[in-house]
């Protein structure tokens, strides 16, 4: 069932490059459908019988490849097929006969999310540097797609930074390799103790510190607000919910699964990412409170709000931490989703890109606003919604454990985040100026946009299910 | 500031690993041994290609799906309509006639070496990839020999000689995975299947290589 | 020192000095060719470690078809400053 | 699910679901819209009488849903609650009216009545929350809801008035919610329950304890307004009439007065945190804010600024009643809590009525107005008379209780907070009722937007709610023994809190 | 010192040369250059760590394979986005300006 996830979207890919430019829509639809239901099925079955495991070619690890699907690899999997499903419906609506950037869109998605599915679930660390691979180029190809100069030099900052990302992650492999003669991450688990020598130090130091390049953690943030900002907002959807995410879990597997024993016993590396997320909390704040372009406001929301994963990892020693993240994930992936969704719409409708323009869209585009304003309430962690819970669940954690500082950086990113929402709804709820045209829009794209942010808010009022499953190991 | 930081970062990386690497002990794990004895199963005598395409054909899968989708992002990226053509003139001229007729003569041998490099991979060094790489650099030659001109964006047929040896392997990935698990080939049947992706992928491959240098020249290309 | 031990270290230090030449050289056609050769020396240093697989590999994309993307791509940034 | 659990979820669904479609009708279906408001509100009142009957008669409405693991959305109708469920259904129902009125004719009314019908459901959820997880959820939503009818009219001076209030009750959200986390923490749940949850962690927590109550305290003490946390109140004036009844009488101000009673008695419990000294600092603040409030008030010359420091005022007069250690004091604050609201919306109501009719907005423009708008008038006067505690209004029963909670708590400064604010609204209120019944009208009015129609000095869905919330202002200080007066049940909650104490009634 | 371990140790300069290019150098082409020879460097310490013992290991040679494949594809993309930069701008640089 799970490798299912991994071929579907391959095969709807290569499908609907072979139907032609701008071809390929339906069979991607109904792929997504598809998908979406066996993201569900694996995850029931996984809550049932617990983690569920793949020998590719039946060879097994370390000889092959393994796809192991846990708890934290189902809830990713569910979490990206959720949100690809709807976007497809909205870029299906959002893209004009003739834009440029629709001829490959359908390839380049489907790669994309062959290449996360297979990163979740893969359990094989050089397996995993080609879906990264897989990944960053599909996500570079969606920014520079039929794009101008700006969207261009922002995909070439992102081509950069990503291969540099993954440069390091796969000297990081070749060192593990060297010392243990094998990449399976189930067999280094047992491997990997205390006593390891220093060169595993360092291959976990590059490896981690790739990622983080791939994540945009503070500060190595650069390439994500001109690469998110600039593309179609479909795209920046995608990008700014589910693929920044994809390595902040590679990290978080590598943290708690073959690297764990170290981490136990360096107490205060623990304290680096949660020293990076920190800042990014604050910078990514700060930018997006001045940011005059919307797109540019809540790109670097996503900057400050990937800050909040990393504050986990001193917290890793409770069990909760682990759901708490993946709430986290859950809430900034749906509700990030439906703003750059919302956004794009308001954009399209006004002609307006500035902040200052959206004056009142409250009235002429309610359910976008809605939308937006819901997705706000989700990144401000206000309740009810899955943002709450994670800040709530981060809080009561950061507490248990006396570490005041996170509980503190947690409460004010909130009212950091209320101030950048707000600076949009205030402008939005202002009266309209008498000469602003607002041209009218498909009903899928404010109703695609606000489904994403309901089901941000409405997993607030129900996440038991989800932290059940994410428990699963 | 930012030269001094990452050159010292350079020089500390270098330092640190350059240190750790000596006296490490052997690894715990011997994947070469595991390689050997399981070689005969494999359906391939050549250990890398049985890890390439079946060990770890997986990963192979993949890597494939990263070079179509290179090319697809090379497509999707778009070009510059009638970009100034009258540039480009002073250059077709220096063509000779001799680099014309050797291309003519290489091209056919060239073919054959990938041919024989595709067969010789399931027992000796060689494989798909290096047989596909052979006809992509027959298709530069060609074209640096003004003999095959640049592509501007692929038809029909084109597009299912690029995806096709991709879509051979999926289909196979599928076929396998409803019989058991993925990529897993019936004992009896690993080399013919391993020589049908291979083949699928020799053709594939060459065209895609080809194709990304010749949609890469195409900005001041073939507009005439 | 064996003989063979001392082509290793030859090899090694060829390549970096190719490598080195090609990221600070000031004229980027001499970079590129330096990479070319850098990428054939790869290739020797790829036999050298019993992979042919990969010295053959190298040889022809590593070398031969980045060498020629870089020389085409460099080609029409001269042919555009005509 | 029992009728029992399916109660109080019926009642929230009873503002929820009518908010949420009005949402989605096109503004010109006034029809429709009015229909779904008046049944929603008037089909929530039958589900409280309901209620009514059933808590008298002593059975528990409950029902909780797990969020998370461990943590619960959790409901429950008890007699605490109901007070405030009855006074916001009663008050809904009128606002509704009043504002069907008020808005004849404007623009965006399907977003004002759905975000107006989300407030009601918060209101409601604060109601009939049963632990501090639960208030907070609809007491952020409050919030929220209020925000879009705050800055409803869209003007720049509008929106600066909401931007004040959000940040006030964002900030005071934030801090609340570290005191609920850091309860849950301590505690493991946050249920409210008789007397208190707080005592069983032992004396150990006392110093921690003490912290969270000022968390608490600060975070709900936004909302009630408690100096000098009230700096948004007067700020959020910028609203329309309607909305601002809202705020005052019902939900806002309530909500914060409310959250206090709720952390006082049934988190701490009103003897442990009689033993943690919380009470009289509490006391000390709510004594400045009656105080501060009466007296920034007689320098207003806008009338709902004026009207907005009375609320300051007012409110802080459940905040005392409650901090006056006993019954009786008790039965003084929550008695107020409905009284307040009753006089409080009729005021805000025939303010209203004069802007809308006459253009009148500044005390000094409301020369002869009882003449021109006398039944208007006469009900502003009962309110008016009622905020200064004269007898016969609910604000004389209410000022009684909480002068013998005073004595009886030993605590006889508060007295005479009580008689200087009586004094000081008597100062800024006299003048009004004095310009209005006894100046001669002027030459021509501010700007007459409604003629008169023989004895119809404005429309009528103006005219009738402050009407009967006058006359129940009047109800209630006439007959406080009544079986279903507000002092009755209030005297019934105060009977559950002190579990300690044999309570004999001698007012 | 065996050959593997030579090779990995170059490949380990060969990396940070590379890297040091890809951050430093402002040249597109010049970046591209720098990043491959920073995956070559990985792939000397991949196959050359592994086989220190000198005893070749199909595994790593393999992946090694992989890895050029999926470099080449890079190197394309690379090459058509900074191309497809030039013709619309004229530069061959990212500008400092956009970053911050």
């Amino acid at each position: 069932m799970m490798v299912w996830l991994i071929l579907l979207p391959l095969l709807w890919a290569s499908l609907a490059f072979m139907l032609g430019p701008s071809r390929g829509v339906w069979p991607a639809i109904a792929g997504l459908v598809a998908q979406l239901w066996l993201a569900f099925a694996l995850a029931a079955e996984i809550v049932g019988s617990g983690a569920a495991m793949h020998a590719v070619g039946g060879w097994g690890a370390p000889l092959g490849i393994d796809l192991v699907a846990d708890g934290l690899s189902a809830a990713m999997l569910l979490l990206t097929q959720c949100i690809a499903l709807p976007l497809a419906v909205y870029a299906h609506a959002y893209f004009k006969r003739d834009d440029p950037a629709r001829n490959y869109f359908w390839p380049l998605v489907g790669f994309l999310l062959a290449g996360l599915n297979a990163l979740f679930l893969s359990a094989d660390l050089f397996n995993i540097y080609v879906t990264l691979e897989l990944l960053g180029l599909a996500a570079v190809g969606l920014v520079a797609a039929g794009g101008g100069a700006q969207q261009i030099a922002a995909a070439l900052r992102y081509l950069f930074a990503t291969l540099v990302g993954s440069g390091a992650y796969l000297l990081g492999v070749a060192l593990i390799y060297g010392t243990y003669g094998t990449v399976s991450t189930v067999t280094l688990v047992s491997l990997i103790g205390a006593d390891a020598p220093d060169l595993v130090w360092i291959a976990g130091g590059l490896m981690v510190l790739g990622l983080m390049l791939k994540t945009a953690l503070f500060p190595f943030h650069f390439w994500l607000p001109p690469a998110h900002g600039g593309a179609p907002a479909p795209v920046s959807a995608l990008l700014s919910a589910v693929v920044v995410k994809a390595s902040f879990y590679l990290i978080l597997r590598l943290w708690v699964g073959p690297f764990s024993s170290l981490t136990v016993v360096a107490s205060l590396v623990v304290w680096f990412p949660a020293l990076l997320g920190t800042l990014a909390v604050f910078w990514g704040s700060y930018q997006a409170i001045r940011a005059e372009r919307l797109k540019m406001l809540i790109a670097y929301s996503t900057v400050a709000q990937l800050g909040y994963l990393f504050l986990i990892f001193p917290l890793l020693a409770s069990a909760g931490a682990l759901q708490a993240g993946i709430m986290q994930v859950f809430a900034h992936g749906l509700a990030k989703a439906a703003m750059f969704a919302a956004a794009g719409t308001l954009i399209k409708a006004t002609g307006q890109e500035m902040v200052a323009g959206l004056a009142g869209v409250a009235e002429r585009l309610p359910v976008t606003l809605f939308a937006f304003g819901l997705a706000g309430i989700t990144l401000m962690g206000l309740p009810p919604s899955a943002g709450f819970l994670a800040k709530w669940q981060l809080i009561e954690l950061a507490l248990s454990q006396q570490q005041w500082v996170i509980a503190f950086v947690v409460l004010v990113g909130g009212l950091l985040a209320a101030v950048y929402v707000f600076s949009v709804l205030r402008q939005a709820f202002l009266l309209a100026p008498a000469d602003s045209v607002v041209t009218p829009v498909s009903r899928t794209l404010e109703w695609t946009a606000f489904v994403l942010a309901a089901a941000s808010v409405l997993l607030g009022l129900r996440g038991v299910e989800l932290m059940q499953l994410v428990g699963v190991t | 500031m930012k030269r001094l930081l990452v050159v010292l970062g350079a020089v500390c990386l270098i330092v640190l690993l350059l240190g750790a690497m000596h006296d490490l002990a052997p690894a715990s794990v011997e994947l070469h041994a595991a390689v050997a004895a399981n070689l005969t199963a494999s359906g391939v005598e050549h250990p890398v290609t049985a890890v390439l395409l079946n060990f770890r054909g997986y990963d192979t899968l993949l890597e494939i799906a990263v070079l179509l989708l290179a090319l697809i992002v090379i497509l999707a990226i778009g070009r510059e309509e009638a970009s100034n053509a009258e540039a480009t003139v002073d250059v077709r001229l220096l063509v000779s006639p001799v680099l014309q007729t050797l291309a003519k003569l290489a091209t056919p041998l060239m073919i054959m070496v990938a041919f024989y490099l595709l067969w010789a991979g399931s027992f000796r060094p060689g494989g798909a990839f290096q047989a596909g790489a052979v006809l992509a650099a027959a298709a530069v030659l060609l074209h640096l020999a003004e003999l095959l001109p640049s592509w501007q964006s692929p038809g029909a047929r084109l597009r299912l000689g690029l995806a096709g040896g991709f879509l051979i392997f999926l289909a196979v990935g599928a076929g396998s995975l409803m019989q058991g698990a993925l990529l897993e080939y019936p004992l009896e049947q690993a080399g013919a299947l391993i020589l049908l992706i291979e083949s699928g992928l020799t053709i594939s491959l060459g065209l895609i290589l080809a194709g990304l240098f010749l949609l890469l020249s195409r900005d001041d290309g073939e507009t005439s | 020192m064996s003989l063979e031990f001392a082509f290793d270290l030859l090899l090694v230090l060829t390549m970096v000095w190719s490598a080195w030449r090609s990221l600070s050289a000031t004229r980027l056609d001499r970079a590129i060719v330096m990479f070319i050769v850098f990428g054939l020396l790869m290739a020797l240093a790829w036999a050298r470690l019993s992979a042919p697989d990969i010295g053959l590999a190298e040889a022809a994309i590593g070398a031969g078809l980045t060498g020629a993307l870089l020389l085409d791509a460099y080609g029409a940034l001269q042919r555009r400053e005509i | 699910m029992t009728f029992n659990e399916l109660l109080p979820l019926a009642v929230l669904a009873s503002s929820l679901i009518p908010g949420l479609l009005i949402f989605t009708l096109p503004e010109s279906w006034v029809g429709l819209r009015t229909t779904l408001n008046l049944s929603g509100a008037l089909v929530k009142l039958a589900l409280v009488l309901l209620l009514i009957v059933g808590v008298q008669a002593g059975e528990s409405y409950g029902v909780h849903f797990a969020v998370l693991p461990g943590l619960n959305l959790a409901f429950k109708a008890d007699a605490l609650g109901l007070l405030f469920i009855t006074l916001s259904a009663v008050l809904w129902l009128f606002t509704t009216l009043y504002a069907i009125g008020y808005l004849e004719g404007a623009p965006r009314r399907s977003r004002f009545f759905g975000f107006f019908s989300l407030c009601v459901t918060a209101t409601m959820g604060i109601a009939m929350a049963a632990n501090l997880f639960t208030f907070f959820v609809f007491y952020e939503l409050l919030t929220l809801a209020t925000f879009p009818l705050v800055v409803h009219r869209g003007t720049e001076a509008s929106i600066r008035g909401g931007m004040t209030y959000l940040t006030y009750t964002l900030i005071g959200g934030a801090v609340l919610l570290t005191g609920i986390v850091w309860l849950h923490h301590l505690l493991g749940h946050t249920d409210f329950a008789h007397a208190g949850i707080a005592a069983a962690l032992g004396s150990a927590y006392d110093g921690q304890l003490q912290i969270i109550f000022l968390l608490l305290m600060i975070g709900v003490g936004v909302k009630a307004a408690i100096v000098p946390l009230h700096g948004w109140l007067p700020q959020a004036m910028v609203a329309p009439a309607p909305v601002s009844a809202l705020l005052h009488a019902v939900a806002v101000v309530k909500a914060g007065a409310f959250g206090i009673v709720r952390i006082v008695y049934e988190v701490y419990g009103i003897e442990f945190a009689q033993s943690l000294d919380l009470l009289l600092p509490l006391a000390i603040f709510a004594a400045v804010t009656i105080v501060w409030g009466s007296f920034r008030a007689l320098f207003q010359d806008d009338l709902k600024k004026r009207l907005a420091y009375s609320t300051v005022s007012q409110v802080s007069y459940i905040v005392l009643g409650i901090t006056l250690f006993g019954p009786i004091g008790t039965v003084g604050g929550l008695v107020h809590l409905v009284h307040q609201g009753l006089m409080k919306v009729t005021l805000f109501f025939c303010a209203g009525n004069y802007a809308e009719t006459l253009g009148i907005h500044k005390v000094s423009e409301m020369n002869g107005a009882g003449r021109r708008m006398p039944l208007t008038s006469i009900a502003f006067t009962i309110g008016a008379l009622g905020m200064i505690g004269v007898p016969l209004t609910a604000g004389a029963v209410s000022k009684a209780w909480l002068i013998d909670g005073a004595s009886a708590a030993g605590m006889d400064w508060a007295i005479w907070v009580l008689w200087t604010s009586s004094l000081l609204n008597a100062v800024y209120f006299l003048p009004i009722l004095w310009r209005t019944w006894f100046k001669p009208i002027p030459k021509a009015w501010p700007a007459e937007h409604i003629v008169a129609r023989g004895w119809r000095e404005t429309a009528w869905l103006l005219l009738l709610p402050p009407m009967v919330t006058a006359a129940m202002t009047l109800a209630a200080g006439m007959f406080p023994n009544n079986q279903i007066s507000p002092l009755s049940w209030a005297k019934l909650i105060a009977e559950r809190e002190y579990v300690h104490e044999s309570i004999i009634w001698t007012p | 010192m065996t050959a593997g371990l030579l090779f990995a140790s170059v490949g380990v300069i060969l990396f940070a040369l590379g890297v040091a290019g890809v951050l430093l150098l402002e040249h597109l082409l010049r970046r591209i250059l720098a990043f491959n020879i920073m995956g070559s460097g990985t792939f000397l310490v991949l196959v050359g760590l592994a086989q220190r013992n000198g005893i070749a290991d199909p595994v790593p040679q393999a992946m090694v394979l992989t890895g050029i494949v999926v470099a080449v594809a890079a190197t394309a993309l690379a090459l058509a986005l900074a191309r497809r930069l030039y013709v619309l701008t004229g530069k061959l640089e990212l500008s400092q300006d956009d970053e911050a």
